[in-house]
């Protein structure tokens, strides 16, 4: 049995019935009984996929010469698989009770399910137009649930991301119509076996720097990054976490590690390229997270500094690979950047969950208005305490362990400058979530929120879950590196091998 | 049962579209015109079996030249005073009553009004209709309806009766 | 004149009464270009296109106030819902018969309208589909301003 | 092909003339009737490149839309209001523009010229297999079909969802209430 394409079809069947649902005016327990069934399904599935080989699956049995669209199961698509499912499932099971404040919950799972049918679309793909179609699902879904509450703020955040989102899919299409245009195909792999003789020429810059601005814009690494912090706080808190959890990785690093390392090739220009975005992302993000009193801005600029980690790390494997370093600092450099992509999505989700959690029952995200929650909500309080441990990067949690890598790889590629870098950006997340910690947690409850308590247990499941996969995550990582990591590293160090590996021979 | 009397019109204008007379193309017309009767019949619900009497038919086909002659006429008329130097127009609004029957004969008049050139129908309340003439002549509503309404109304009465 | 679209009381009687009888045959006309998508040129997008006009048509000439009586906020969306989880059904269904998206349906004889197995299914679900989208836009802007959602 | 290029061009300086104005103008009423222009224009340079069924759909499409906007503009007392002009930003935009444009001119000369097909060319394309197995191994006469509903369905059905999340997220975002309870302060 082929368990592909379930992974669209099944979100997208989700989605498609939500509205008729509501029509019917079912009781909201089937609604979301059916939303926790399917996330835990897909996610059930994915996790079976990481111990099956790679494989390819050629959509409506049009098996090559290529004329239809394939999906592609290798090591990187099922690592991203994973993570997507796994933000998603913990996301609708904080919404449970989270979403009681907004209105309209059949629209609100439609539109989640169609972000998560898209991400899963982009990661599985292996052709670039329909790459590109799925890139818009996910967009157009996570412009309306920006803009969920309906209030002018969000309207407005709204929209500055769904214009500068345009550009960007704007420049996606532009670069895909060049490559269809130079090689007669969508196909990614027939693409890469025709990149090598194509790679001299200027409009192959011209196609890369189409995609570099394109999907740089989705994954808001620094030039681009204008709209993330408008656009991930006003979203209701468990979308948040999807956004800057999955979305910006799916959407974004992901399809630029696939493309730049599997299809065009890795080259030295594109590997400086990728190292110079992601440390000014990584300074910048965390300099600018550094003055902020909302909560949800502050760690939406934490994703800008985060991602600008997982670029920094996986260029340096890129450039060791491209100037013909030694494989070992590479392939480290690459896992350290793989991890860190992992461990961000899971205490960057359980942070926004956490804020989610805190604004349900206090009304407010302004640091300066809360203080000394960790006595009346003490599950929260555990659970953003890890978070903020992992993100700041002390042992044992999980952010510790892939910093660690980062800082030794870089140091083993040689880039001195940039592993200082990289530890007083460290640093500096360190002393801003300190800050979230002397204003949320500690001190003396306001007397305005003397009556709060915890939100009750389908809010702090999810957040205990999360809480124990940052701690484990790290400790227990030897035990499913191999299952998980090393095949993600292996897809990406391969490079152009990918072709062979989709058309065979 | 009303709303499907639209039906032999709309499987003659799909079996007009396609041009063939396959039994598929025949089958997927019927099908079509069940599914557009129940889903506008109500709106249409022309009276279609009455329409098909001969005298009907007779007084239709004797309508569509004459129709055709006073638009051409109308046309001329329009080209000559908008060519002329002079530009010999007195463009007003005039109000007509009509006595034709039933909505469908006086929707059917005031679209022939404004198919011909020079003449346009805005708005149909009850009996009357308020027409804008690019050159108005006369002084009475009998004048006004005699050389705007009632060529066409003449036989449309034929028609409708 | 009698225009009172502001009030949302509809056009002339005139516009009205020709709004009605020709919505039936774009109707007809729409579908035609679904139904010969495989054939001619045409299909399920600028036929589904047709069909929302024949709609936008009556709502148009009728103005506001007498549509929101017949018209439920909902109806586009759900029918949209539905044909796009037809389209899907489609899918699934070569999904079982050996492959997503496999054309399992006998191909037939070319030129006859039924040839190519699931392809004029696809065209007229995804012919409903965008017909119910681009009159669920048009009803979104102009006929409910504000949707009032039930609190579900 | 040359007559056809003068006309292409053509209409692409109306295109881009009509957009322009429909940008400047303060009138919301002119700018939905300049954006019709380019959509019309539009349908007429697919027409131009023989494509009948886009032209078809661009038309219907662009007529329908024109009808909306305008019904939706004309009961609506919205003003556009002037804004200073920014000579700063216009510049960025101009520059950005041209640099951007120049790289086109520098690297577009590699692209396929203008008019030839992807499926006539000696090496097998994409479009080639299409034009070969369209009419044997889907059983549709109509070769755009076949890619869009058989070897391509897959898409199709991504392009429809796209449209089903524009209407659903359009509803969602149009609810005249977001939030039950306290609203979050600011």
């Amino acid at each position: 049995m082929e368990t592909l394409p379930l992974f669209i079809a099944i979100p997208l069947a989700v989605a498609f019935l939500f509205p008729v649902f509501e029509k019917l005016s079912l009781r909201r327990a089937l609604l979301d009984g059916l939303a926790v069934l399917a996330t835990a399904a897909l996610l059930a599935g994915s996790l079976g996929l990481l111990a099956q080989p790679d494989r390819v699956y050629w959509i409506g049995g049009w098996a090559p010469p290529v004329t239809g669209i394939n999906l592609v199961s290798d090591g990187l698509s099922r690592l991203m698989l994973v993570v997507v499912q796994a933000i998603s499932f913990f996301s609708i099971v904080f919404s449970l009770r989270y979403m009681d404040r907004y209105s309209s919950r059949g629209f609100y799972y439609g539109l989640f399910f169609l972000l998560l049918a898209g991400m899963n679309g982009v990661v599985l793909t292996g052709d670039l137009f329909n790459l590109f179609v799925f890139i818009e699902i996910a967009a157009i879904a996570s412009y309306a649930l920006v803009a969920f509450g309906c209030e002018s703020e969000e309207l407005e955040a709204s929209f500055k991301y769904l214009v500068l989102g345009s550009v960007s899919s704007a420049f996606i299409l532009l670069g895909v119509g060049m490559l269809y245009n130079l090689t007669g195909t969508l196909n990614m792999a027939e693409v890469a076996a025709k990149a090598p003789a194509l790679s001299g020429l200027p409009i192959m810059a011209m196609v890369g720097a189409c995609f570099l601005f394109g999907f740089g814009l989705k994954a808001a690494m620094v030039p681009f990054h204008a709209w993330l912090p408008d656009a991930h706080p006003s979203a209701p808190a468990p979308i948040s976490a999807m956004l800057s959890g999955v979305l910006i990785k799916a959407g974004g690093v992901y399809v630029l590690f696939r493309l730049f390392f599997s299809v065009f090739g890795m080259d030295l220009l594109y590997a400086r390229v990728f190292m110079a975005l992601g440390a000014v992302s990584m300074l910048i993000g965390v300099l600018l997270a550094v003055g902020q009193w909302d909560f949800k801005r502050l760690l939406a600029y934490h994703s800008i500094s985060q991602m600008g980690y997982v670029l920094l790390s996986v260029g340096v494997g890129g450039e060791v690979l491209a100037r013909g370093g030694p494989t070992p600092v590479a392939a480290l450099a690459v896992f350290a950047g793989l991890f860190h992509l992992v461990n961000h999505a899971a205490f960057k989700s359980l942070l926004f969950l956490c804020s989610g959690s805190m604004e349900y029952v206090t009304g407010t995200r302004q640091l300066a208005e809360m203080g000394g929650l960790s006595r009346p909500m003490p599950l929260t309080g555990l659970a953003c305490r890890v978070a903020a441990l992992s993100i700041s990067g002390i042992p044992p949690f999980n952010g510790f362990w892939s910093k660690l890598l980062i800082i030794i790889a870089i140091v083993q590629a040689g880039h001195y400058a940039l592993a200082a870098l990289t530890v007083l950006v460290s640093f500096l997340t360190l002393l801003s979530f300190i800050k979230v910690q002397r204003y949320a947690l500690e001190g003396p409850l306001p007397e305005l929120l003397r009556s709060v308590r915890e939100a009750g247990l389908a809010m702090s499941l999810p957040l205990l879950a999360l809480a124990a996969l940052c701690l484990l995550g790290g400790l227990l990582l030897p035990l499913y590196a191999g299952a998980l990591f090393t095949p993600a590293q292996e897809a990406m160090l391969s490079g152009l091998n990918y072709a062979r590996a989709i058309l065979g021979g | 049962m009303k709303r499907f009397a639209a039906f032999p019109l709309f499987l003659l204008v799909w079996m007009g579209l396609t041009w063939s007379l396959h039994w598929q193309d025949l089958l997927a017309g019927v099908l079509v015109s069940l599914v557009v009767c129940l889903l506008v019949g109500r709106f249409v619900a022309l009276s279609v079996l009455p329409m098909l009497s001969p005298r009907r038919i007779f007084w239709t086909l004797v309508y569509l030249p004459f129709f055709f002659y006073h638009c051409v006429r109308a046309n001329l008329d329009v080209a000559y005073r908008v060519l002329h130097p002079d530009t010999p127009i007195r463009p007003g609004f005039i109000r007509v009553e009509t006595t034709l029957p039933s909505r469908a004969a006086r929707v059917i008049l005031a679209s022939s009004i404004t198919l011909t050139p020079g003449t346009l129908a805005v708005d149909l309340v009850d009996s009357s209709l308020y027409i804008h003439w690019i050159n108005v002549r006369g002084k009475t509503h009998a004048d006004y309806h005699r050389a705007v309404v009632a060529p066409f109304e003449r036989i449309l009465k034929e028609i409708f009766r | 004149m009698q225009a009172t679209s502001e009030s949302g009381g509809g056009l002339s009687p005139i516009v009205k009464t020709v709004a009605r009888w020709m919505a039936g045959f774009i109707l007809v006309f729409g579908l035609s270009v679904v139904l010969y998508g495989h054939l001619t040129p045409g299909g399920g997008f600028a036929g589904g296109v047709v069909l929302s006009a024949a709609f936008i048509l009556v709502v148009l000439s009728h103005g506001r106030r007498e549509v929101l009586q017949i018209l439920s906020e909902r109806a586009p969306t759900i029918y949209d819902g539905l044909a796009a989880l037809a389209f899907l059904l489609l899918a699934v269904l070569g999904y079982a018969a050996g492959g997503f998206f496999l054309n399992f349906l006998p191909k037939g004889q070319p030129f006859q309208l039924w040839s190519g197995g699931i392809i004029p299914l696809c065209n007229l679900a995804i012919g409903v589909k965008v017909g119910a989208c681009l009159f669920g836009v048009f009803a979104a802007l102009a006929v409910f301003r504000h949707l009032h959602q039930r609190s579900a | 092909m040359t007559a056809i290029l003068i006309g292409l061009f053509a209409l692409l300086i109306f295109m881009i003339v009509a957009c322009l104005i429909a940008i400047e103008t303060r009138d919301l009423l002119s700018a939905v009737v300049c954006v019709g222009a380019a959509g019309f224009g539009l349908a007429l340079a697919d027409l131009l490149l023989s494509a009948p069924d886009l032209a078809l759909t661009q038309m219907v499409v662009e007529f329908i839309c024109v009808v909306v906007l305008i019904r939706v503009v004309v009961t609506r007392q919205d003003h556009t209001h002037e804004t200073p002009k920014d000579t700063f930003a216009l510049a960025a935009v101009v520059l950005c523009l041209g640099l951007f444009l120049a790289a086109c001119g520098f690297t577009f000369a590699a692209l396929r010229p203008f008019g030839a097909p992807l499926f006539a060319g000696p090496e097998p394309t994409m479009a080639g297999q299409y034009v070969a197995h369209g009419l044997p191994d889907t059983g549709a006469v109509n070769y755009v079909t076949s890619i869009l509903l058989d070897f391509r369905g897959y898409d199709t059905l991504g392009e429809a969802t796209v449209i089903f999340v524009s209407i659903i997220g359009a509803y969602a975002v149009l609810r005249s209430v977001g939030r039950i309870g306290h609203a979050s302060h600011k």
